[in-house]
């Protein structure tokens, strides 16, 4: 058996040991944790390909586990009809004070490495902006922001493939995009979880 | 094309005809004329017809004409000699169809027929262990490549007798009054076709007699291979009572129970296949 | 009866997860003996050849850019600007690239190298089936989260 | 172009760098009709659900909320274009993560649902869907190890791709389109909406029958 057989062998027990813990677990939150365990084995999968083209399959499935897992909290927390708003935990004065430079800087430097740790590095910024701040209206423009970035981005895309010879266009537009939208996603789903305040 | 469409719409009508009068001979009625249901089909034609108010109204229509069309092109590729995945695929679109009958008309009794046949979709898989096991033993899916294997080593009903049978329980879901006609037994009215009158059930009628002649022909053809179309015929009467005669005599099952019973058939086929796939 | 009792466990939609485990662990149990089989094919690696003394180090990728740096592609023939993608950076990054050590041509660091070059050029449709997955999920948890809200 | 005898002739292909979608009469037949579904999703309206009350006369109709039909519209869409991409793919990555778009957009049309039963078993059948991207994704990249390549194209009728692989692959299109065997999901299609709930049934009813495809030509 060659070194890949082995490996993969012992990724496979892995996931049967993860689908045995689903198989016994019957509280519907601990399901849904458990499909984390799940999405640990899969990444593992992947990994054993071992190429570059490996490293260009886990980001998808990376994503893909993550949005589902988003989307079926929600499904969750409606079909438990979980309606309790979080309490301010934590209030000090440094946050009354900072966030503008922070939260500027952070922006500021994710812009310069642009792309999609780019938009990590801003949408922590943003995020610490309304962390501190507070947000009322914001969350419907971040969204259309969002949208728009994705749709460019999409668009890049169809230039790669179908124009290639516009390909540094390309480049631009799917950086620029990437970067507005990573950054509205991380800034949306931090401010998801609390009340309009927190 | 054409006058084979017309032919085959007829023809299965006809069979249905025979199958009311065969269930009810066997379970001592007199029983309507074997024409009754192509009578049934040129009333209905002429009758008033409208959509009823709570229906959604585009889907209510659109399913009957894909009902016709999904079983035409059906027709078309058992006749050509095109792919059996292609038959079987049409044959699967066919659960969307009803689905889609009983969802468009907003009418509970559709609904429950509507949710019972998405149930047994799941009773479709002994489909894909008749196409695996077809596949192993003469390595294509076209069908005629497949009459052509049947005229040099004779009948497939010899070679793979378990594929065979999976394929007769999925004819038998699907004739009027069998023990896995769920979606439209009496006790939810009519089922999915609840709503369905006047011309659209004309329509239906149509659609469902070309399905009957489709699957009863496809068996003749898959299984005993090409055949002159009188001795076609007769063996298409002979399954057709065989499969009246198990309608007659066993009740409705319940709905799960129907699903429970093809899953397992399949699941005997698919063990069959993978001990055959080892074997070969 | 046997298929009654059946019929009872498929009927639960809570019992949802408990087959589909059992459904894969036959799944591995069966496929268990077709590993001896498998060969491994780890020649799609992109050719790289890494230069200590860049000022990219720890995240170059290598490569000149603008110029058809070496990919390996199946289809070649349908991605005529393969490679180009690779070792670019914007005039600024590149200033701030030169002066600093903390950028790159990888992810990580930037757009450009070879996993976007995988992403954008060759396998570009993935990207835009994940991003679509993720922009779905997202519309579906920001509908229920406001709704929810309002 | 690859003429195998399981799927009819090959028409065209269409590419997209590495990936090369392709249709045979087969898929092409397939798309069609996923085409026409959605384009029925997309202009007819919803009906009207009747309740009755049994045991009694009663019975009252039931219109589905504005806000509610736009997203289930959209979701139905969006879930009909997942089901054109998986039925013209010819990649077995690309097609794996259309199925998991498919899985994800069916809870989607369902999700906004106000009737517990049907949002119990949404929640369900999402769980199911989430572990199948494990043997899913798990398909194809035990096919690229083994093989070296994604492309159908490339794999058709070498028969070089593991059993495991192909099991994995089944397995994983189950738990996102037929929830297994698609009792559970039957469930999910108690909610209003027919055009859309339609939908949920024919992405998956042409997910497996894709699946079948590629199973038998790789």
């Amino acid at each position: 058996m060659s070194q890949y057989g082995t490996v993969l062998a012992v990724v496979l027990v892995a996931m049967a040991i993860t689908f045995v813990a689903l198989f016994r677990e019957r509280d519907d939150l601990h399901r849904l944790l458990l499909t984390d365990l799940a999405e640990v084995v899969s990444l593992a999968i992947i990994a054993l390909v071992g190429t570059d083209l490996a490293e260009a399959l886990i980001l998808p499935g990376l994503v893909v586990g993550i949005s589902e897992l988003m989307a079926l909290s929600e499904v969750y927390l409606v079909k438990e009809g979980l309606r309790a708003v979080p309490e301010r935990l934590m209030h000090i004065e440094i946050m009354d004070s900072a966030p503008a430079i922070l939260a500027g800087v952070l922006v500021v430097y994710g812009i310069i490495l642009s792309g999609f740790s780019g938009g990590v590095v801003a949408g922590c910024g943003i995020l610490f902006w309304f962390f501190c701040k507070g947000h009322d209206e914001a969350f419907t423009l971040i969204e259309t922001a969002s949208g728009y970035a994705w749709a460019l981005w999409i668009v890049a895309f169809f230039v790669f493939m179908l124009a290639p010879a516009y390909w540094l266009f390309a480049v631009m537009l799917a950086g620029g995009a990437i970067l507005l939208k990573v950054m509205a996603k991380m800034a949306l789903i931090g401010t998801m979880r609390g009340d309009r305040h927190v | 094309m054409i006058e084979y469409l017309i032919f085959a719409v007829f023809a299965g009508l006809l069979l249905h005809g025979i199958h009311r009068k065969a269930i009810a001979r066997i379970q001592g009625r007199p029983g309507p004329p074997v024409w009754q249901e192509i009578l049934h089909v040129l009333k209905f034609s002429f009758k008033e017809t409208w959509i009823p108010w709570t229906a959604s109204r585009t889907l209510f229509v659109a399913v009957v004409f894909i009902a016709i069309g999904i079983w035409s092109a059906a027709l078309v590729v058992l006749l050509t000699g095109e792919s059996l995945l292609l038959l079987f695929g049409i044959y699967m679109l066919h659960k969307i169809v009803e689905h889609g009958l009983g969802l468009s008309s907003g009418s509970p009794y559709g609904k429950f027929g509507a949710i019972r046949s998405v149930m047994s979709a799941a009773s479709e898989i002994p489909l894909f262990a008749t196409i695996a096991a077809v596949y192993l033993v003469t390595h294509s899916l076209m069908i005629s490549d497949i009459l052509a294997w049947q005229t040099a080593n004779g009948p497939l009903l010899i070679a793979v007798p378990p594929a065979a049978a999976a394929l007769y329980i999925v004819v038998l879901a699907k004739m009027h009054y069998s023990p896995f006609a769920v979606i439209e037994s009496k006790e939810i009215v009519s089922g999915n076709m609840t709503e369905h009158f006047g011309v659209w059930r004309a329509g239906l009628d149509v659609a469902f007699g070309l399905k009957t002649f489709v699957l009863l022909y496809a068996f003749i053809l898959l299984f005993i291979g090409p055949i002159p179309l009188l001795a076609a015929a007769v063996a298409m009467l002979i399954l057709l009572l065989s499969l009246s005669f198990i309608c007659a005599t066993t009740p409705m099952l319940s709905p799960f129970d129907t699903v429970t019973i093809q899953i397992g058939a399949a699941g005997l086929i698919v063990v069959y296949i993978l001990i055959m796939g080892a074997i070969l | 009866m046997i298929i009654s009792r059946i019929s009872r466990i498929l009927a639960g939609y809570e019992n949802l997860s408990l087959l589909y485990a059992v459904l894969v662990i036959a799944g591995i149990v069966i496929g268990f003996t077709s590993i001896p089989g498998i060969v491994y094919h780890g020649d799609d690696l992109y050719p790289k050849t890494i230069d200590r003394s860049s000022a990219l180090d720890p995240y170059d990728r290598g490569g000149e850019p603008f110029g058809n740096t070496s990919v390996a592609a199946q289809y070649p023939e349908n991605s005529p600007y393969l490679g180009y993608v690779t070792a670019y950076l914007t005039p600024f990054s590149q200033f701030l690239a030169d002066t600093t050590s903390h950028l790159g041509t990888t992810i990580v660091s930037h757009p450009g190298g070879i996993i976007d070059e995988i992403l954008y050029n060759t396998r570009g449709l993935d990207t835009v089936v994940e991003t679509s997955i993720l922009f779905t999920a997202f519309a579906i948890a920001s509908f229920l989260f406001r709704r929810r809200e309002g | 172009m690859f003429d195998l005898p399981i799927e009819g002739a090959q028409l065209m292909a269409l590419e997209f760098g590495d990936i090369v979608d392709y249709f045979s009469v087969y898929t092409g037949t397939l798309f069609v009709f996923a085409l026409l579904f959605t384009v029925l999703a997309i202009v007819s309206l919803p009906e009207k659900p009747m309740d009755i009350v049994f045991g009694g006369d009663a019975y009252y109709t039931k219109d589905i909320p504005l806000d509610l039909l736009r997203f289930q519209r959209f979701m139905a869409i969006a879930c009909g274009l997942a089901t054109l991409g998986a039925m013209a793919s010819g990649d077995i990555f690309n097609f794996t993560l259309f199925s998991s778009m498919i899985g994800i957009t069916n809870i989607g049309i369902v999700a906004a649902v106000r009737n517990r039963h049907v949002l119990e078993a949404a929640f369900q059948y999402g769980i199911v869907a989430m572990v199948a991207t494990v043997p899913l994704f798990g398909g194809a990249a035990i096919v690229l190890a083994s093989t070296g390549t994604l492309s159908i194209w490339a794999l058709a009728g070498a028969a070089a791709v593991p059993l495991l692989a192909k099991i994995f692959l089944v397995l994983g299109v189950m738990g996102e389109g037929m929830a297994p065997f698609y009792i559970g999901k039957a469930e999910i299609t108690r909610a209003p909406g027919a055009p859309y709930v339609l939908m949920i049934h024919v992405s998956s009813l042409l997910l497996f029958l894709r699946v079948v495809e590629i199973v038998l030509t790789v």
